[in-house]
């Protein structure tokens, strides 16, 4: 269509923000029996950049499009890795792709963890179930320049030994020097031999936890709260403790509306908001 | 910026002259309601409109548009634009365009919705009938209706046409113009700031006292309260002209094999707007309650994006008023009370 | 000759609902020829009652989805005949081209996709689709198009929306009348030109079988009887006699037989037919001249006594709908104060009323009774399948000793009763009337 | 979806108009030849003789569950069929054929001094989940063809179907009708589940709720409306919504029984 009679630009130098680019997966790995990791590589030979903490909209046509963290470190550039969980429509749809498929992507979208805020200082990464996957990109990014960190603790709380994700993960870090790495899980069985109980009761297993930690916080809705009882027990400000934050999306770039918190957008302003930022924002937690 | 006079026949010649050479869309009648249509002939031209059905945002964002379309494996954008003259617009509509043109603008630009926006000349008009449910004369007054082409004010034996933009002025070859002369300038001037007075609903509070109190009032028993009544049935986002949240989903035509992706109009009124999947079937609704939902659309009309805007999200059209059947919508029924509590 | 027979048909297919059919005779005796039907009451007298009079029609179009314009119609027709409500000439009209579509659709669909199979050895329309996919292309062109037609009048065609007491909720405009005008001559009457050929291409495919019997249907003055009118009735022998529509239940006579679960029907003789072929025995003098030709073509021009020439008729009736709604729209077209939202008549008084109207397969009656607030204190529906059982029956026990004597085999006779039943295009969904008993 | 094999479907009817089946017959020749180009009708009594004891991929069952002769059929149904659907109003909610179930004398009503014949059996009209397990649902009296077609294309590509909880209102509100109350009429869009794309009140007439409710349908507050907007009596008022949504209403007599 040819727009003779206004002066609008013409259609060709419109770029379409929901256009998704082709991206390969090039290897993929059943976790648990609901979580798929793929390996994945920008189809155009680009290299992956972006931020532990920012995600993606995955998409599938015919499915759709949802948002995904990033779960690999940014220091990797060749490729990056994703976590997905299959919970419905376009999840369940993804986990039948194989090594070799394409899959669309738009991104890196959303914010990041505050890399400046949390160098050189110690780290406390409180994780439950999913909520590992976004903040695994961090993980593995303060693991990969562990001396620009430092203390270093992961709290890892499952819903049950069956329900744990990336053992590799736990057993490598456990090996590994300058991270603390404690698990939980809600309801043990006869094989785990771990902590059983809610992650907050991983706080008093550890003493490299202190007033200056910095404090992410990522998992279910209902966790929050309590991790924030305890930081707050240590003395903790709301400035230095962040939350990934997860909401309904429909587009990832503060246009659909759906993941709005009170007036802020979780896909602009977010995933990652310092706690003392919503702390007046009701509908946060 | 040059302000012309055309006489009554003359304005009819001018928009047969229209009619016959572009795209021209306008309010119209619908049975006893009025709506933005294609004008075929001068006749079906209803300046002396009270409100329309739809804002005249469905123009730019239709109630459902096709994003990308899919061939198996490949997408291909849907962009496309077809130029138009949208032509008398109240002053409340334009505000509320100027209002979404930013927040589809700002941060990443979406074309979907400017590339219709750029394509449109928007004529505005003065309001000749007021409806029941407006209170425009009350909202907002700090906020300047902006980002149209030119306007149209209705005084006696004819229109002063106010010429805003080149967009604007590349129409006068339509019509027989002359200059406007200082009387009716001024004739327009006051038809202009009459109907401001006019409205029988009125906010008792300027838009910098509400937005503080509403904002401060999250926990109020108001909300459940008037939302006992809620169908939770998101007439009150469709309708609102700067309401813009929407939906996406995919669909396959009926070779199974393309399709297409396509956003629809969603509200935060709806039941599901922001229910979450936490897998093993189990579903979080970050606002599960009526009264909660409720809550979300008032907050953001009066103050959440008052600092962006520069004023309320709200335009005083009065159509989340008439459209809600169990008549709880209004915005100025809740604030009012919220501001005498 | 004399051999055991054994037939158990469980739920024909191809008809719409659920029927048996059961022949038994052990040493060349017959023991049972019956036709059952086993379909579930579903009771709408009881469900009208208590609803207000706008909803009296929605509930029972219910009562049969391929019928549902028929039942419409007679319900608000009997709704406005007992309230007191005159509707204006152009609802007339335009509910006369609903009629006129749901006769074309319903017949089309009977005669390509129930009926078709048989003539063309086929068990269903599937198979046809690569075998003859040009009349398979036709027959859904065909069936789109009548689904189009009747929804631009009645809203749709399942159910129609519509049409309501009164009048209609709204009209089409007179473009969209002129572009169904343009639309029936240029692409629907080339294809039931095809059709005629098709069906004229089989016709010796249709059983010769003749049982005299009483032939009822609308009767009006003025027009071939379909959306309005009294009741007729012609004998075998010619004789017509025509009645009030209100004294429907002395006409119809429902009574319980020991033979079959649904109700049966009786006037002069044990038992008489609606549908089609009663329609162009009682009525052939009105039909359009065009149709007339057809008639004439097939014979039919004289009393038929032939009841799977029924298919036969209702090619007729399309003929003759397509050319009578193309009249309808020129009036419609031609009146200067058409208003596509003209107000519906409101009720004058309360009080009993009854309509009886034409639907594909016969002869449809409702009655009513409404209080001071327009709620329904009673209603009750005879439908023109339960009229027909009674006739199906009586052609079986005629046509299985002939079939017998003349030597055929078991799966011949099974195949011939079902196509008897399917060329009654009994509707038997329209489960008014019916008794639920175990078949064993 | 090249080379795949297609997918086996057969219908299933029980107390209903079969309208619905009717619809399928109205896609035209493209739409209707491409459907079958990805599934196989196995079975369908009213337009075919085959039929079929083989497995079936996709199950439609069309009207109610009315009596208790005619479960050991939908068992069976159940036992052969991968995914069942209940399609139309009668088999998803019970639809029309409810609208008896709160009468005690329906069978009187209809066949006087035949009633107590011992055959007449008085089970509820109930939906075809009373009986067997239902995958999804088409609703809607008659369902919408294209709801159905947008359905089957996502259970051929493995997708749970997309099928709105929202009410009416919010389709009639996007197809820009003006509202019946407007027009001093009356609805039940507010509170009828939403995928039909709101035609009724697009053509003048209420909506009567022939697909159900919508979540959560606010059912105090239409009584409400329905007085003080429509004028109705407390009565009518109070029973409008009973039409095609008795089984589904606060009243309705399947939930005493759970
Ligand atoms: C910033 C962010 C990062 C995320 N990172 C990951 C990750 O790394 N791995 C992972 O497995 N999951 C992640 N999720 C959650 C994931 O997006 C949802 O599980 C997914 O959207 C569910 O979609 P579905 O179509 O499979 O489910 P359905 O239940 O069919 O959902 C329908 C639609 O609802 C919306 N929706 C439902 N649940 C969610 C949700 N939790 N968040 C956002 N939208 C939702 C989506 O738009 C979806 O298309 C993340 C979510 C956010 C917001
Ligand atoms: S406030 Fe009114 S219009 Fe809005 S969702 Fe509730 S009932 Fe509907
Ligand atoms: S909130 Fe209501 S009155 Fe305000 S702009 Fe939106 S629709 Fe108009
Ligand atoms: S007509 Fe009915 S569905 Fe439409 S908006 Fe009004 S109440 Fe809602």
């Amino acid at each position: 269509m040819s727009c003779e009679n206004c002066n609008c630009s013409s259609q060709a130098n419109h770029e379409n923000i929901f256009m998704p680019q082709e991206a390969k997966i090039i290897k993929t790995k059943m976790s648990t029996a609901s979580e798929k990791r793929f390996w994945v590589k920008w189809a155009d030979g680009s290299q992956a950049k972006f931020q532990p903490g920012q995600f993606l909209e995955v998409s599938l046509f015919g499915y759709g499009e949802i948002p995904i963290g990033y779960a690999s470190s940014p220091t990797f550039k060749d490729n990056f890795e994703i976590v997905i969980r299959a919970v419905g429509r376009v999840s369940n749809a993804l986990h039948k792709l194989q090594k070799g498929d394409s899959i669309f992507l738009r991104g890196p979208l959303g914010n990041g963890f505050p890399m400046k805020s949390l160098k050189n200082n110690d780290v406390l990464v409180v994780a439950g179930g999913i909520g590992y996957c976004p903040t695994r990109s961090l993980v593995n990014y303060i693991l990969d320049k562990r001396d620009e960190f430092g203390e270093f603790t992961l709290f890892y709380g499952a819903r049950s030994p069956k329900d744990r994700m990336f053992n590799n993960d736990f057993e490598r870090f456990k090996k590994m020097d300058g991270v603390n790495v404690l698990e939980t899980v809600d309801k043990g069985d006869e094989s785990w031999k771990g902590n059983v109980g809610v992650i907050t009761t991983l706080f008093h297993k550890t003493d490299k936890i202190n007033k200056n930690t910095r404090v992410i916080i990522c998992g279910p809705p209902i966790m929050y709260k309590f991790v924030i009882a305890e930081t707050d027990k240590l003395g903790i400000p709301h400035s230095n403790v962040y939350v990934d934050l997860e909401r309904r999306m429909k587009c990832g770039i503060g246009k659909c509306g759906h993941c709005q918190i009170n007036d802020k957008y979780v896909c602009m302003d977010g995933p990652v908001f310092k706690y003392s930022e919503l702390e007046d924002r009701e509908e946060a937690f | 910026m040059e302000t012309k006079f055309i006489n009554e026949s003359g304005f009819q010649d001018f928009v047969g002259k229209l009619v016959e050479s572009r795209n021209l869309v306008g309010p119209v009648a619908k049975r006893n309601k009025f709506v933005f249509g294609e004008i075929n002939k001068y006749e079906d031209l209803r300046l002396d409109y009270d409100v329309t059905l739809l804002p005249p945002k469905k123009l730019f964002f239709p109630p459902k548009q096709d994003i990308l379309k899919f061939y198996g494996q490949k997408g291909e954008s849907c962009i496309d634009p077809d130029p138009q003259i949208l032509l008398g617009v109240h002053f409340y509509d334009i505000k509320a365009i100027d209002m979404t043109d930013l927040l589809f603008r700002e941060n990443n630009e979406d074309y979907n919705y400017l590339a219709n926006r750029e394509c449109t000349t928007i004529i505005g008009s003065n309001i000749q009938n007021v409806h029941d449910r407006a209170f425009f004369g009350s909202v907002g007054t700090e906020v300047e209706p902006k980002g149209h082409d030119g306007f149209l004010t209705k005084i006696e034996g004819g229109y002063v046409f106010e010429i805003i933009t080149a967009k604007a002025k590349e129409l006068l070859q339509f019509g027989d113009f002359q200059d406007a002369n200082e009387n009716q300038i001024k004739q327009a001037e006051k038809v202009n700031a009459e109907v401001l007075t006019k409205c029988s609903e009125k906010l008792n509070n300027t838009s910098a006292e509400i937005n503080k109190k509403v904002r401060n009032s999250f926990d109020s028993k108001i909300w459940e309260k008037t939302a006992e009544d809620c169908f939770s049935c998101g007439s009150c986002n469709i309708v609102c002209p700067t309401c813009y949240c929407f939906d996406v989903q995919d669909d396959w035509y009926l070779d199974q094999e393309t399709g297409v992706r396509a956003r629809s109009w969603d509200g935060c009124l709806k039941e599901d707007f922001s229910e979450v999947s936490l897998g093993q079937g189990s579903i979080e609704n970050f606002r599960e309650t009526r009264g909660s939902r409720y809550r979300h659309r008032i907050m953001r009309k009066a103050t959440y994006l008052n600092e962006k805007l520069g004023g309320p999200a709200c335009v005083g059209c009065g159509r989340c008023s008439s459209v809600c059947t169990s008549d709880i919508a209004d915005p100025v029924n809740v604030i009012n009370q919220i501001m005498e509590e | 000759m004399k051999k055991d027979l054994n037939i158990n048909v469980h739920h024909v297919t191809r008809v719409e609902g659920h029927g048996n059919i059961v022949v038994n005779s052990k040493d060349g005796k017959l023991e049972k020829i019956q036709w059952q039907v086993p379909e579930a009451p579903r009771f709408f007298e009881a469900m009208v009652r208590g609803r207000h009079y706008s909803e009296v029609a929605r509930i029972t179009s219910r009562i049969c989805g391929i019928c549902a314009v028929g039942h419409t119609l007679a319900s608000i027709r009997a709704t406005e005949n007992a309230l007191g409500i005159k509707i204006t000439e152009q609802a007339r009209k335009t509910r006369k081209i609903l009629k006129h579509a749901e006769n074309v659709d319903s017949h089309i669909l009977h005669l390509y996709f129930l009926v078709a199979p048989d003539l063309f050895g086929a068990p269903s329309v599937f198979p046809l689709v690569p075998k003859a996919p040009e009349v398979v292309k036709r027959a859904l062109r065909m069936k789109r198009f009548c689904h189009e037609w009747g929804s631009l009048i009645g809203g749709r065609t399942t159910h129609p929306t519509k049409a309501i007491p009164g009048g209609m909720s709204m009209y089409p405009t007179k473009d969209e009348l002129k572009n169904l005008k343009k639309r029936l001559v240029e692409e629907f009457v080339p294809d039931a030109l095809e059709t005629i050929k098709t069906i004229e291409s089989v016709a010796d495919k249709i059983p010769n079988f003749k049982r005299e019997t009483e032939y009822m249907a609308v009767y009006s003055e003025d027009e071939y009887g379909l959306y309005e009118g009294k009741v007729q009735t012609v004998m075998p022998d010619g004789t017509k006699e025509v009645y009030e529509v209100d004294n429907y239940r002395n006409i119809t006579n429902e009574y319980v037989s020991p033979l079959s679960t649904a109700k049966y029907t009786k006037n002069k003789l044990d038992s008489y037919a609606a549908g089609a072929m009663a329609r162009v025995n009682n009525n052939y003098d009105k039909l359009h001249p065009e149709a007339k030709k057809l008639a004439q073509k097939f014979g039919m021009d004289q009393l038929c006594f032939n009841p799977y020439f029924n298919n036969v008729a209702q090619l007729i009736e399309v003929v003759h709908s397509v050319h009578e709604s193309l009249e309808l729209i020129d009036e419609l077209l031609a009146d200067d104060n058409y208003d596509v939202y003209q107000p519906v008549v409101k009720p004058t008084t309360h009080g009993e009323g009854a309509a009886a109207v034409e639907v594909p397969r016969g002869i449809l009656f409702h009655n009513y009774e409404y209080d001071k607030d327009g709620i329904c204190i009673k209603g009750n529906c005879i439908i023109p399948t339960n009229q027909n059982h009674a006739n199906i029956q009586k052609d079986f026990e005629k046509l299985v000793p002939e079939l017998i004597e003349a030597g055929k085999a078991e799966d011949e006779i099974r195949l011939a009763l079902e196509m008897l039943v399917r060329s009654y295009d009994p509707c038997i969904s329209c489960s008014t009337h019916y008794l639920q008993v175990e078949f064993n | 979806m090249e080379g795949k094999p297609k997918v086996k479907v057969a219908y299933f009817d029980f107390a209903c108009c079969e309208g619905c089946q009717i619809e399928m017959t109205n896609f035209g020749g493209p739409a209707f030849l491409e459907l079958l180009n990805h599934v196989e009708i196995v079975e369908f009594r009213e337009a075919m003789t085959e039929t079929t004891d083989e497995t079936i991929d996709i199950a439609f069952i069309e009207g109610s569950f009315t009596r208790e002769a005619d479960r050991k059929r939908l068992e069976s149904i159940r036992e052969r069929a991968n995914i069942v659907i209940a399609y139309g109003a009668c088999a998803c909610t019970g639809g029309i054929n409810a609208l008896k179930n709160h009468q005690n004398d329906y069978k009187e009503a209809v066949y006087g001094k035949d009633a107590d014949m011992p055959h007449l059996d008085s089970q509820l009209a109930l939906p075809v989940s009373a009986a067997i397990k239902v995958d999804y649902e088409v609703n809607g009296c008659p369902m919408n063809k294209d709801e159905f077609a947008r359905i089957v294309s996502h259970l051929l590509h493995g997708k749970t179907p997309v099928i709105p909880k929202y009410p009416v209102c919010v389709e009639c509100k996007l197809s820009e009708n003006v509202c019946l109350y407007e027009l001093g009429g009356h609805c039940l869009g507010m509170v009828a589940k939403a995928g039909c794309g709101a035609p009724c009140p697009a053509q003048g007439i209420p909506c009567e709720a022939c697909r159900g409710f919508a979540s959560n349908p606010n059912e105090k507050t239409l009584e409400k409306v329905l007085k003080d907007r429509a004028g109705f009596s407390e009565e009518r008022a109070k029973t409008k919504s009973r039409m095609f949504t008795a089984n589904c209403r606060y009243d309705a007599p399947l939930k005493d029984k759970e």
